[in-house]
């Protein structure tokens, strides 16, 4: 199968924030969650550079790692995924992931931390795909409908990609090799940029984003 | 004038090429280098802008995002992999060991050596150890920490435990329950952990002797008897485990239990890994105390229900704070006796 | 079941009413009672808790008028009360409370544990089991017509004895008189002086009186037993004493359960109002004053302080006016610490002093009051009620308190009176 | 299929059996008349009555010095309980459902303090109980499971905090449930009787012209 991939050109991103409302209007998330980001480095200087950033679906997910209740599970597409009928919201995911994608809803009567909540790649849950339950608790599940992420594909500069790592990370080598230099692939691969876990495919399979 | 219109005309052609020639340099002029760069990938001296911008990123350095919450600036969060290392790698099975061989190590000792029992037997005559509000004090905190202790073990243990037993729907809740007790039940640990170093300090600073007991390992080496107040140097060293483990455990757990002052993630894993490891200090240690004053040592675990202990028991462990008491009980009798009080009457408090 | 146990059930059934149901439903054991309680405070000894000393009555009502009561008493799951019981409750009922109802002002649910000691001693003294001092007192209240055994003869004398000293005419059966005054037998035998000051008040303020001596005798040794029916027939010989001499009021002396009892429940023991208005003398001595009549002249100088009888003062209302008596001539008045209302009972209330096999007890609890009295150490005690004053001479002899002088309040008006001429 | 039960019939159970029960229990208590009092009173026994059952809720001054632990802890344990029974914002929406009647409910950290402090003052209480020779002595079966099972609904609440664990939910009202059985035959009756018995005891005094 297909190890599905994020990736976000950062020469292309222009901070439009596309990809963030896109992801929130597609999954109907919770007020004050967001799961994907733009975040802005060296913000009005030299260099500045953006990158849209959501949860990466790690192989070797440090978040499923340190989960005491073991809440989460990696789908055939390589998809991190977890179940909230058995996530307790006690953070720690959040403590563990690089890249900050667990987000915890505030619960309104009670106030306390609630459930957390990640992005899915539009893959929603563990629950029936496509049925009302699953998209209340965790977004579209546009996979299931042989779609891709809407973020990526809401991309209007085609910096943010989403699909088979293989397509994913071809159609990024082409960019870089046009640009002549060696472009950062950013939150590519394993976690903390352990190598020799992932190796690469053949390239097949689809991706958003590719020109 | 013909030359007049010919000397326009070519004016204009002139311009015209002049400004087609500028816009095809301004196209292509720009593509050399990456020309140059496809010709010879390798030699590409360019450096990219951005590689020296992702280094820092990846140590921490924080940006901007039109997010707002906890972070969200930082794109690479440089504890996560530590932490997890230490949670999962270190805590929680050097914990499990750390616990595991000293109930074991109790057992045995229990098995080899049996009880310490009073020299001489009980005589029968009660002397109080403990007042009403020692004892509540005493027990609160010891409610307080089972509570926060169980709980806590539940949630760092349970994943390994539970799940085959409840099932992962089964621990998710029995999780979800012990968090939420865990963290209303903390904060008031803090006021356990101060009622009790109120309570108790006076009599757990260093005193002469301490060290002989230490020495003497509490009378089990070195024979003759060993010299205590009224606690003996293991119970202040326990007092103050207790006290300062408790401490540390209050600090930190309000730290991660208020996550409402926007403390991030490095504070959050600093703090938890003080935690656990003050937790599983204080839980190992407490199994000795909780020994000590049960089966381990005969005539102990009244002096915590009704408060009372035989004098034997006060003669054999704990000798200068019987005395002390047996000198404040005789200035009482002396006194009263001076005051002419009923002495005929017998203070029915001693029965009780 | 045994005759003696039927025999207190049944005295206790007939106590039973809506304030001890709501009491005993009420009640969380949360122990406060105890620490306004002198028996457990002195002792230190539980048993004292006040809430504990009704034990028998909240087990009857706990088998007889409680559903799970009922319940697991038909299945024969819960202990019932038992003779034991009763024979054991004994000594805490009559030696180790004085009814002093201090633990009724604290109780935060507002139980009158007091009021149901009373119906707790109807059971214990109608099963026999009350001490023996205290049965011999109430034979005596009802063969002789007082509890000491003091006779007309005895008043007689004491009266020829107090004309003699004051000078004064002491009335006796004078029909139509405003006032018919009692007394107790602790006054005749051990404060006569009380009915000389007493003439002296009443001649200086033109009070008309009378002692009547077909019945004289103010104190209820029914009350203290816990017998109402001797209470009654106690009450109703003040009555027909009354209503023979034809006088629209009754005067209690100084002592405390005899106010409580003529004031306030002997109406309720016979079943009817009474025919005329019961007043404490000191309550008496403070209208004349307010009406101008009484007048003293010079003050006693030394610290006085107040001892307030707890059926005078916390049973009966009696507060305020002893103190506007003693501003008239104590101007060195100081109040005991925890006074009024809360006062420290002096022991040998409800019954406690004439029964002898409290003694030690008794004097054992008085560290309540010494530990008062140590707080302001006072030169002269004033009270109200001649046990009060017979219990504090004897405390106060046991501690070697020799230097807190003890003073009756009529007493000592009457030391300062001004003579009218004519 | 036990969250139907403890949502439907139980609670209708609960419900009855707490409002019959109750109602009962104070009705009950009539049935033994008082004694006419035929003495002639010196003060008003009503004002007796109105004032001592809001006296009592103060404690008397003379006792604070002997009694501090009862009045700290139980002042935190019954104002606690009162807020978070009346004013936990997951309650005002429970009555509300119940009822149509809402109010404005706690804040989510006064909510926890309150917690808090309620269950500081119920260990409290009940470790002194345990403790003292008095309380000791005079508590039987009734005390200690009233006082247990009120703190196993508190805890079951406060273990539902997250809210979003059904069975979580579930246990918390069924264990509410069982406290409302328990309730009007048990000493928690105290919560409604202390107003006939401050009452009683302040009539009884005001006749006498003393503030109980």
């Amino acid at each position: 199968m297909a190890r599905m991939k994020f990736l976000c050109d950062a020469e292309r991103c222009i901070e439009c924030n596309a990809c963030v409302t896109a992801c929130k209007n597609e999954n109907e998330v919770p007020w004050g969650v967001n799961r994907r980001r733009v975040v802005t480095i060296n913000d009005g200087s030299p260099g500045e550079r953006s990158m849209s950033v959501a949860c990466m679906h790690c192989s070797d997910a440090p978040c499923a790692a340190v989960c005491p209740v073991d809440c989460f599970y990696t789908t055939d597409d390589g998809v991190v995924l977890h179940d909230k009928d058995i996530c307790i919201g006690c953070g720690y995911c959040f403590y563990a992931c690089p890249f900050g994608a667990p987000q915890f809803p505030k619960n309104e009567a009670f106030g306390s931390r609630g459930k957390m909540d990640k992005c899915t790649f539009c893959a929603g849950g563990p629950l029936p795909d496509n049925s009302p339950e699953e998209y209340a608790s965790y977004g579209s599940n546009r996979l299931a409908e042989g779609k891709l992420p809407l973020c990526a594909e809401m991309c209007a500069t085609r910096s943010l990609i989403a699909g088979d790592g293989d397509v994913v990370s071809e159609i990024f080598r082409e960019r870089v090799t046009w640009r002549g230099s060696a472009g950062f692939a950013w939150g590519w691969g394993v976690a903390y940029n352990k190598s020799g876990i992932r190796k690469g495919k053949a390239i097949e399979g689809n991706a958003v984003g590719g020109d | 004038m013909a030359t007049q219109v010919q000397t326009a005309n070519r004016h204009r052609r002139i311009i015209v090429w002049s400004l087609m020639l500028l816009i095809a340099l301004m196209l292509f002029l720009p593509l050399i280098p990456y020309a140059l760069a496809y010709v010879s990938p390798e030699a590409g001296g360019v450096p990219n802008p951005g590689t020296e911008l992702w280094r820092a990123v990846r140590s921490g350095d924080k940006g901007t995002s039109q997010v707002q919450g906890v972070d969200t600036g930082v794109l690479i969060n440089e504890y996560g992999e530590a932490w997890r290392h230490f949670r999962m790698e270190q805590l929680i099975p050097f914990g499990a060991m750390l616990m595991g061989s000293v109930l074991v190590l109790i057992v045995l000792f229990y098995l080899v050596s049996g009880p310490l029992r009073i020299p001489g037997g009980a005589t029968g005559k009660k002397i109080q150890r403990f007042s009403v509000f020692e004892r509540t004090t005493h027990w609160f905190t010891v409610s307080l920490f089972w509570l926060l202790a169980l709980t806590g073990l539940i949630l760092l243990y349970g994943r390994f435990v539970l799940i085959p037993v409840l099932g992962p729907e089964g621990f998710g809740l029995t999780a979800s329950a012990c968090k939420e007790a865990h963290n209303l039940f903390g904060p008031l640990f803090l006021v356990a952990i101060l009622m009790m170093l109120l309570t108790f300090v006076k009599d757990n600073i260093y005193a002469r002797g301490d060290i002989t007991w230490l020495l003497k390992g509490g009378g089990m080496f070195g024979g003759g008897h060993v010299s205590a107040g009224r606690f003996n140097a293991g119970e202040k060293i326990w007092f103050w485990i207790a006290v300062l483990g408790g401490l540390v455990l209050s600090a930190s757990g309000l730290v991660l239990d208020l996550a409402v002052f926007g403390q991030g993630r490095e504070v959050m894993a600093i703090s938890h890994v003080l935690h656990g490891i003050a937790a599983l200090v204080v839980i190992t240690v407490s199994f000795g105390h909780i020994y000590m004053g049960t089966a381990g040592v005969e005539g102990t675990i009244s002096s915590m229900t009704n408060g009372y202990v035989d004098e034997a028991w006060a003669k054999s462990h704990h000798d200068r704070w019987y005395a002390e008491m047996q000198a404040a009980a005789g200035d009482d009798e002396a006194e009263q006796a001076g005051g002419g009080a009923a002495a005929g009457v017998a203070s029915p408090v001693a029965n009780d | 079941m045994s005759d003696k146990l039927t025999l207190g059930m049944e005295a206790m059934r007939a106590q039973m009413d809506t304030r001890v149901m709501s009491y005993m439903s009420s009640c969380v054991h949360c122990g406060i009672c105890a620490e306004a309680c002198l028996f457990y405070t002195e002792t230190g000894d539980a048993r004292y808790t006040p809430i504990y000393k009704v034990e028998p009555l909240r087990k009857l009502w706990r088998q007889e008028y409680t559903f799970w009561g009922k319940l697991a008493a038909s299945m024969g799951l819960s202990k019932k009360l038992t003779e034991e019981d009763l024979a054991n409750w004994e000594e805490l009922v009559y030696d180790g409370c004085t009814m002093c109802s201090r633990c009724s002002m604290v109780c935060p649910v507002g139980i009158d544990i007091a009021y149901m000691i009373r119906k707790v001693k109807e059971g214990l003294a109608a099963a026999g089991f009350s001490p023996e001092g205290l049965v011999e007192a109430g034979k005596r209240a009802v063969e002789i017509g007082s509890p000491m055994g003091v006779t007309l003869k005895t008043l007689d004398a004491t009266i020829r004895v107090q004309e003699k000293e004051t000078g004064l005419k002491i009335p006796m059966d004078v029909e139509g008189a405003d006032y018919l005054c009692l007394f107790s037998s602790g006054e005749i035998a051990g404060f006569p002086e009380f009915i000389g000051s007493l003439a002296k008040i009443f001649r200086a303020t033109g009070v008309s009186w009378t002692i009547s001596s077909e019945y004289f005798e103010a104190t209820n040794t029914g009350v203290q037993l816990g017998n109402s029916k001797m209470a009654a027939t106690l009450v109703e010989r003040v009555v027909s004493a009354a209503e023979k001499l034809k006088v629209k009021n009754v005067i209690s002396p100084e002592c405390g359960h005899a106010y409580t009892t003529i004031r306030w429940d002997a109406p309720n023991f016979i079943g009817r109002p009474l025919p005329f208005r019961v007043v404490h003398i000191i309550e008496l001595l403070d209208e004349l004053r307010r009406d101008g009549r009484l007048k003293t002249e010079g003050v006693n100088t030394d610290r006085l302080s107040y001892h307030d009888p707890c059926n005078a003062a916390r049973r009966g209302g009696v507060i305020k006016q002893p103190r506007d008596l003693l501003a008239m001539v104590a101007p060195n008045f100081t109040e005991l610490p925890e006074t009024g209302d809360m006062n420290w009972c002096c022991g040998g209330g409800g019954g406690v002093s004439s029964n002898e096999r409290a003694d030690p007890l008794r004097l054992k609890v008085f560290d309540a009051k010494k530990r008062q009295l140590d707080a302001i150490r006072p030169e002269g005690l004033v009270t109200a009620c001649s046990n009060c004053r017979h219990m504090l001479e004897d405390g106060l002899e046991e501690n070697e308190m020799h230097d807190i002088e003890l003073l009756g309040i009529t007493e000592l008006i009457a030391d300062h009176l001004v003579e009218e001429s004519g | 299929m036990f969250a139907q039960l403890v949502d439907g019939i139980f609670w209708d159970i609960a419900l009855w059996v707490f409002g019959i029960g109750v109602l009962w229990g104070i009705l009950s208590i009539f049935r033994v008349r008082n004694k006419p009092d035929y003495s002639e009173p010196r003060g008003s026994g009503t004002a007796g009555a109105v004032g001592a059952n809001l006296r009592r809720f103060l404690p008397r001054t003379e006792l604070v010095s002997r009694t501090r632990l009862h009045i700290v802890a139980g002042y935190l344990f019954h104002l606690g309980l009162f807020a978070l029974l009346f004013f936990a914002a997951p309650h005002v929406l429970f009555f509300e459902a119940q009822t149509g009647l809402g109010w404005t409910p706690m804040p989510y950290w006064a909510f926890i303090i309150t917690a808090q402090l309620s269950f500081l003052g119920l260990m409290l209480l009940w470790i002194h109980r345990v403790m003292h020779p008095v309380t000791r002595l005079l508590s039987d079966l009734d005390d200690h499971l009233a006082a247990i099972l009120t703190f196993i609904v508190m805890l079951t609440g406060c273990m539902a905090l997250i809210g979003e664990f059904e069975g979580l939910r579930v246990l918390h009202r069924f264990t509410v449930e069982l406290l409302m059985v328990y309730f009007p035959f048990s000493r928690l009756m105290h919560a409604f009787m202390f107003i006939p018995s401050r009452a009683f005891t302040g009539a009884w005094f005001g006749r006498r012209g003393v503030k109980a």
